[in-house]
């Protein structure tokens, strides 16, 4: 008996699809036994690194940060194993593998695209008399009907207008026209500091502390994140991806979703790409590895992903069969979303730089403790110091 | 205490500066229970309560079906109480030669020992991961226990008890025929029983908790720690909080057992220990 | 039995390192093993996982100049110089308190070690809850006393760090207090007596019976804390995550997000040595300094 | 300079009595010793006379004046403790002049009077020393040297040479006399030394179970006891009893023996169970013995100047003889001793005069 | 049974010498007492015949082999200490048979011989007990049942009654005294106590600072010591002592009162320093004194059935005098002696003879 280890995190919701691929393998393979690793996004990569470090780990694995582990040699390089077992990769999307690979060789594929889209409260929309988002709106109609959506009891706010996640801010950055970097996968230049980055970064700390229709980002993660609020009520729209269709499913109140806003001049922007799947070079049975990294990330696997109720938007989409599975609610709004996307940063020294630079700097801003202008404008030393290292 | 007359004003004063500490190291207690009965919508209501109309116990029982809390459970138990016990033996064995044997080196190794306490665990985290993979113990329970199977502080207070017991009580055991190891069976342990419960639950607490190398060294599901179960209910996007918290309250029941049944010997061993004067 | 002509002495020597045998080969392997490992790595630069290189001094040098570390280790010195004093002097407070009560010390004395027996993890969480800026109890029960603008707590960089002092302070001060109670039971009550008999009454017989008898339990207490502390990281893992700007960034932390964010090893490993010999040097000043003010006996 | 008054007073522990009303007036100036088993509750009445234990009934008056709610440190007491209690963070001047500084004496009195009762003394040279540093006399001395510094009007002592080895406990003891007669103060001392106590005090105190058995001159409590307890209490080896029965010529022992008994003011009827008190030095050579018992030994024990001969009476009691110089070892001994020197109880140990 | 032998034995502690080289034969059946100040060694030696301390230098035989590296548990002795040293977990059953069951004895064996040493010292009610609901009376009987379960060849006893009050004291040493009596095992006993020394002994050994001052049977050192270290030491209140400077008709005192000495061996030459030894119990009513001492009083102790008067000798000296019965308060005291009671000792405390 042939034994193949996989790890992935995810949410209690999340995990449905990922135990009914392993089921589904392990019976069309009865020969091989998949020993499943699942640990909460707080605690995985703690795990995985901490163990391939050691040398071991998962033979396969859920992953983000791909360069970072691909630079460390901790991933497999797939570019041959594609060809040689004739892995549908052209069904997905090219740009979005982008983020999946260091100097142009693939170490992992993608299980979805992240696209984000707006949930919106119906009925506090009804309450406050605003109309219902549509797909015309720009961030002024979004700040608009945010700052009429927001209650307030005694100088506490009993609900929030908006709540947005705390790493979806680049995202604001392009709809306004700007960039972080000059190039999100192969980096020379830090240009979050330019007017166009500025001013978007600034427009969400202007949410937060100035209109204070949006709760800052500790507190939400206190209040149990956007989930949490839209489904108690206390937040009327939130940003997020489609994860959310399976929490919000028994909400006792009405809700939909709409198109993310378009920038002030018009741009539409949306997260391109998503966590993937990877081999450990050192797994000892790499071919059986492989046999159920395909299956996983390809058509079998996505279509499971697809269907889910909870799923997101898969990243297979070129495949007949994986569109046609993909049936959640709102499909047409995700998919033309989706269509949107566009790269977030990824390349071996972000991790560094976030942690290190851009967070604290941008803490600032969210906390209202510092302009947008003054606190990127502090660390661009130290940030194209590191790209240059 | 005996003070006459004058108690009253002071005393009232002090008895309810307490009352107000009770409130106050209970509270976020009382507001895991609270949390754990409420239905998820209310959990964040404006202004927040403490008071549930209508409780929701069955949160409680949740727990177990939701993730797998009672095998977890029983881990935690098995690894937790297996470690306090080799903590007991190891330490207690250690701290037999330091307090009642002459050997040369004594003074050196008990201060390295000591030093080991202010060696942060995230530094030997990895070289230690590293020498349990290499023991092949990723995944097992002498994984999980034998590295906490030793504690310099344990050792540091055991002696420092072990030194209080009277010299003659060892010298008569040895005209009574006793070897070492009887000595340390037969008198040393009984007589050191008050120390051994409060490291018995300082190890336990602080086991009981242990939540990174759990985490790191076992991958299976049913390996898992109650710490780590109850983590899984912590989400990226969403948590469910009644049920971490319910799920959090029943973790500390065994903790808090094991402080109620040694708090009387708890209290006692580490005045007679640390602070016998001697 | 081979006890025949070995002079006792030596057959003393012969047992005592059976006894310490489980001892060692335990230290050996998880404690020494790793700590001179991570000694060694300390002069290397290591990513985990492509072999170490040996750098010299240079992750010392680095650190020198590293501006968050500078940061990073003022937060640590601010959060051990405010959260040590206030654990020490509110346990005491509390012991003394709870000395004098007559009925219900054992329910008292579980209340307060309530907060040490919680999971850090739990009590975090509830905690970083309370400090919730608009839900939260703690600003709901400022504003209910007339606080228009109260703090922003975890989501402010200027409060951020005593918040999370504040619930060190709640976690470890049973441990203090437990401690604290019992070198108040040792106290002998004839030296009360004769105090009384001196008028030494009220904060009189404090300052100059009760905390000079008490010394040894509060030297220990002090060494104790003080080690912990400078440890301090689940807290501040759970409830701010460093945040924010690093406001709350202690050692440890530093140390933990260097190897296992950066994975930068020796860097890593470089600053626990660093704080190996802080919290080294404190202790053996402190044992220096303790017959100045310890009285034993 | 003051006098001790307890009337009707009594303790009670959570609604458990020890003492049962205690009613003494101790005179200014007097030295006053409390004796009696222990548990008799001796160390409880010193600490209510000190303000160390509330009163539960019954009045303390120090200097006429009632002092029942007043604090210790206001009463003019001193006290010595059995365990020194001396404050082991100061040194010997600083334990010495603690009750002074308290009470906001200038620098410059309180080490005019620490020196003064420390040359009173004789440690002078230690002042500078902490206590775990002195032997046990040493401490004693400092112990006491606290209490003469506060200049008290009552100084109270319990058992305060227990913990002292022999020799130095003959030392301390005749330093103790000598200090009262210099002082002239009132002091309360007690102890369960025989010794101490017929040596020390102008009064004795003998306690039983609460109650004050009967107090009054060392001498004349030895001499003429009240009840065959206060009797057997003082004295070492203490007093012989033993039993017999009135009959006409005097007393029968156990043994059929009659022995004559001394003039008594109420003869007692023949039949009467009696207890007949000889102490061991009754026995000691006296110059014209009048009656005799005959003994069996058990064992002699000869301490150099003294013998004691332990031997069965009549009836199996042990009997113990005091021998001058080295008895010999013998199986069977003829002891002679005075009528004259008998003392007679009843059969619940009260005395018959 | 057996006898105990030391020859040359010296301790010293991290080069510091506390022992100098002790002889001594101690035979079988023998009880043996150490007396000397604090400190001067006893339970050093003690112990180191118990195997508790090495031997630095010498030789220790028990029965007539050596046994310097013999393990404790293997030397046929037992030791009863000062503190008791009862294991407070055990009951005393289980105290008493303890060393019995390491050495594997069977179950029926260990009960027969724990109930056998319970009824010898009538502890049989207590056996289910702890040590700590015993009285310290109690505890000292269930120490020595410990020590006679186990059927020792050689007893050791350190100051096993210290800590016992005067009453319990007496009564547990005549105890002691009927145990060897009915053992007849060799004994070895440390005290400071004159009278358990006196009382218990076959042979006393008084040391001083590592060293034997003399050996002998009690009553021989008594009366006849060595040198006024011993003489000293042994009697309480201790001997006086008178300086005084040889002359022709006898000796002269500080005042110039001349004293006739007894009949000496070699007579010292006038103008020689001589030490005039005489004990408290010499001028308690000698038959016919026939040497009179004129001393100033200090203090008069009254201890019922004898008085001490403390009084200055001519030279200013300390002297005790102890008188039967009450002795009348006086300033001046004329105190008969007999001269042949006298003892002589030179200027280094030696005696003559
Ligand atoms: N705090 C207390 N609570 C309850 N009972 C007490 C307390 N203190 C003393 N007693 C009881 O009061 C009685 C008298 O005790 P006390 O100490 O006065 O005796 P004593 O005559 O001094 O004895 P000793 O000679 O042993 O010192 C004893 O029965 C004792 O058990
Ligand atoms: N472990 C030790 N280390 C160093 N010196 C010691 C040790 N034990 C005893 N001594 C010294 O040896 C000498 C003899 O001590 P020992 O206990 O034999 O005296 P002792 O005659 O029994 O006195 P006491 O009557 O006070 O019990 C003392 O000066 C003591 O200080
Ligand atoms: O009684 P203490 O010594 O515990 O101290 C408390 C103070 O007296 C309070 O004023
Ligand atoms: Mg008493
Ligand atoms: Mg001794």
């Amino acid at each position: 008996e042939t034994k193949v280890s996989f790890a992935y995190w995810g949410d209690p919701a999340e995990l449905p699809p990922f135990e009914k691929i392993v089921a589904d393998y392990e019976a069309a393979n009865p020969d091989v036994k998949i020993e499943v690793q699942h640990a909460p996004w707080s605690g995985y990569f703690t795990r995985l690194d901490a163990q391939l470090a050691a040398g071991a780990g998962p033979d396969v694995f859920f992953i983000t940060n791909v360069p970072t582990y691909a630079a460390r040699g901790q991933l497999e390089p797939l570019d041959k194993w594609i060809a040689d077992k004739g892995f549908p990769i052209d069904q997905f999307n090219p740009e979005a593998l982008l983020i999946h690979q260091l100097d142009d060789v693939l170490y992992s594929v993608p299980r979805d695209n992240d696209t984000n889209v707006l949930y919106y409260n119906k009925a506090a929309f009804d309450e406050a008399g605003v109309a219902y988002p549509t797909a015309d709106w720009d961030w002024a109609a979004l700040r608009d009907a945010a700052i009429k959506l927001t209650v307030t009891d005694g100088g506490r706010i009993t609900r929030y207008g908006l709540a947005i996640e705390k790493n979806n801010w680049s995202n604001w950055v392009r709809q306004n026209g700007g960039t972080t970097f000059d190039h999100p996968t192969r980096p020379t230049k830090f240009t979050l500091d330019e007017p166009k980055g500025l001013e978007a970064i600034q427009f969400i700390g202007d949410l937060i502390n100035v209109d204070k229709v949006t709760p800052n980002f500790t507190e939400l993660d206190q209040a149990g994140g956007t989930g949490q609020l839209f489904s108690s009520q206390q937040a009327a729209i939130v940003f997020a991806n489609a994860a959310r269709l399976g929490t919000f499913a028994d909400a006792d109140f009405e809700w939909a979703v709409a198109p993310l806003p378009k920038g002030p001049t018009g741009i539409r922007s949306n997260s391109l790409g998503g966590a993937g799947f990877g081999i450990n070079p050192n797994a000892k049975d790499k071919e059986a590895a492989w046999n159920f990294f395909a299956y996983l990330a390809g058509e079998p696997g996505q279509v499971v992903f697809a269907s889910a109720n909870a799923s997101a938007v898969p990243a297979q989409i070129g495949n007949a069969a994986v569109k046609a599975a993909f049936k959640a609610p709102f499909a047409d709004v995700f998919l033309s979303e989706a269509a949107n996307g566009k790269l977030n940063a990824s390349f071996p020294k972000y991790v560094d730089i976030t942690n290190l630079y851009l967070q604290p700097a941008l803490d600032l801003v969210w906390n209202g403790e510092a302009t947008a202008k003054d606190a990127i404008g502090g660390i661009v030393a130290d940030v194209t110091a590191k790209l240059a290292e | 205490m005996a003070r006459p007359t004058r108690h009253s004003a002071w005393d009232w004063v002090i008895f309810i500066a307490l009352l107000a500490g009770v409130i106050i190291t209970c509270a976020p207690f009382a507001w895991m229970i609270s949390t754990a009965i409420k239905p998820n919508a209310e959990v964040f209501r404006f202004p927040p309560t403490l008071w549930v109309e209508a409780p929701l116990w069955d949160n409680f029982l949740r727990v177990f079906t939701v993730i797998p809390f009672g095998r977890a459970f029983a881990n935690s138990l098995m690894v937790t109480g297996a470690i306090t016990i080799l903590q007991l033996i190891v330490c207690s064995m250690a701290a037999y030669a330091f307090a009642c044997l002459q050997f040369r080196g004594r003074e050196v190794l008990f201060l390295i020992y000591l030093a080991a306490l202010m060696v942060p665990s995230q530094v030997t985290l990895i070289p230690n991961f590293l020498v349990v993979r290499n023991l092949g113990w990723i995944d097992t329970y002498q994984g999980l226990i034998l590295p906490f199977a030793f504690s310099s502080f344990g050792t540091f207070l055991l002696r420092q008890y072990f030194k209080t017991i009277p010299r003659e009580l060892i010298e008569a055991s040895r005209l009574d025929g006793c070897s070492h190891w009887r000595i340390y069976l037969f008198i040393v342990l009984p007589l050191g029983k008050p120390a051994l419960a409060a490291l018995a639950i300082f190890a336990f607490v602080s086991q009981w908790n242990n939540f990174l190398w759990p985490l790191i060294t076992t991958t299976k599901p049913e390996m898992q720690t109650v710490q780590i179960a109850l983590s899984t209910l912590q989400g990226q996007f969403n948590t469910d909080w009644p049920l971490l918290m319910a799920g959090s309250v029943l973790a500390t029941m065994p903790v808090l057992a094991v402080f109620i049944l040694g708090n009387k010997a708890f209290i006692s061993g580490l005045t007679a220990g640390s602070f016998g004067g001697k | 039995m081979a006890r025949a002509r070995t002079p006792l002495r030596l057959r003393d020597e012969r047992v005592a390192w059976l006894f310490l045998l489980p001892s060692l080969v335990l230290f050996l392997l998880f404690t020494g093993l790793p700590v001179v490992a991570a000694l060694v790595i300390s002069f290397t630069q290591w990513d985990l996982f492509n072999p170490p290189q040996f750098v010299g001094l240079q992750n010392y040098t680095s650190l020198f100049n590293d501006r968050i570390f500078g940061q990073v280790m003022g937060n640590t010195g601010l959060y051990v110089l405010a959260s040590v004093p206030i654990q020490i002097v509110l346990g005491l407070l509390f012991a003394l308190g709870l000395n004098r009560v007559i009925h219900g010390k054992t329910v008292l004395r579980i209340a307060y070690f309530l907060p040490v027996v919680t999971s850090t993890i739990a009590a975090a969480l509830v905690w970083s809850w309370l400090f919730n800026t608009n839900f939260g109890v703690v600003n709901a029960l400022l504003s209910a006393v007339g606080i228009a603008e109260p703090p922003k707590w975890l989501s402010s960089s200027k409060w951020a760090m005593p918040a999370v002092i504040i619930v060190s302070v709640w976690q470890n001060l049973g441990n203090g207090m437990v401690l604290f109670l019992a070198g108040l039971q040792n106290i002998r009550q004839d030296v009360y007596d004769a105090a009384a008999l001196d008028a030494a009454r009220g904060w009189k017989r404090l300052w100059f019976i009760t905390l000079p008898l008490l010394s040894p339990t509060t030297f220990f207490v002090l060494i104790i804390t003080l080690i912990g502390s400078f440890q301090v990281f689940e807290l501040v893992f759970i409830m701010t995550n460093a945040g924010p700007a690093n406001a709350t960034n202690t050692l440890v932390f530093y140390i933990y997000q260097n190897g296992f964010q950066f994975y930068q090893m020796g860097y890593a490993s470089a600053a626990a040595m660093i704080l190996f010999a802080i919290v080294l040097f404190i202790t053996l000043v402190q044992y220096r300094l303790q017959n100045r003010w310890v009285h034993y006996g | 300079m003051a006098d001790v008054q307890l009337s009707g007073v009594q303790k009670a522990y959570e609604g458990h009595r020890v003492l049962h009303g205690i009613d003494l007036a101790i005179e200014d100036g007097a030295f006053c010793v409390f004796v009696g088993p222990s548990g008799c509750g001796k160390s409880t009445l010193l600490r209510m006379i000190a303000g160390l234990e509330e009163v539960t009934a019954g009045v303390i008056s120090i200097g006429g004046a009632e002092v029942n709610d007043t604090d210790p440190a206001d009463r003019g007491v001193a006290m010595v403790f059995q365990s020194y209690a001396l404050y082991p963070h100061m040194n010997v001047a600083e334990n010495m002049g603690f009750g002074l500084r308290m009470t906001g004496t200038p620098r410059a009195e309180i080490d005019r009077r620490v020196s003064a009762a420390a040359e009173t003394l004789r440690i002078g040279e230690l002042l500078r020393r902490r206590p775990a540093q002195l032997s046990g006399g040493q401490r004693q001395r400092v112990a006491i040297g606290r209490a003469i510094t506060r200049r008290p009007e009552v100084f109270l002592f319990d058992e305060p040479l227990s913990n002292l080895d022999a020799e130095l406990r003959v030392q301390m003891r005749v330093e103790i006399a000598k200090l009262h007669k210099s002082l002239g103060n009132t002091m309360i001392y007690v102890t369960h030394d025989q010794t101490e106590a017929m040596t020390l005090a102008d009064k004795i105190v003998v306690m039983r179970a609460g109650r004050v058995e009967q107090a009054g001159k060392p001498l004349d409590l030895y001499v003429d006891p009240d009840n065959a307890f206060v009797a057997g209490f003082l004295g070492s080896p203490r007093m012989n009893f033993l039993s017999a029965t009135v009959s006409n010529g005097g007393a029968t022992l156990s043994d059929g023996q009659i022995i004559a008994l001394p003039p008594l003011f109420a003869s007692p009827t023949p039949g009467t169970a009696l207890s007949i008190g000889l102490r061991p030095e009754h026995f000691s050579q006296p110059s014209e013995p009048d009656a005799w018992l005959d003994l069996k030994v058990d064992v002699t024990e000869h301490l150099g100047g003294t013998s004691f001969v332990y031997a069965r009476g009549p009836g199996g009691e042990e009997v113990i003889i005091e021998q001058r110089g080295a008895a010999p070892e013998q199986d069977q001994i003829r002891a002679g001793f005075r009528v004259a020197d008998v003392l007679v109880f009843d059969a619940d140990g009260q005395r018959i005069r």
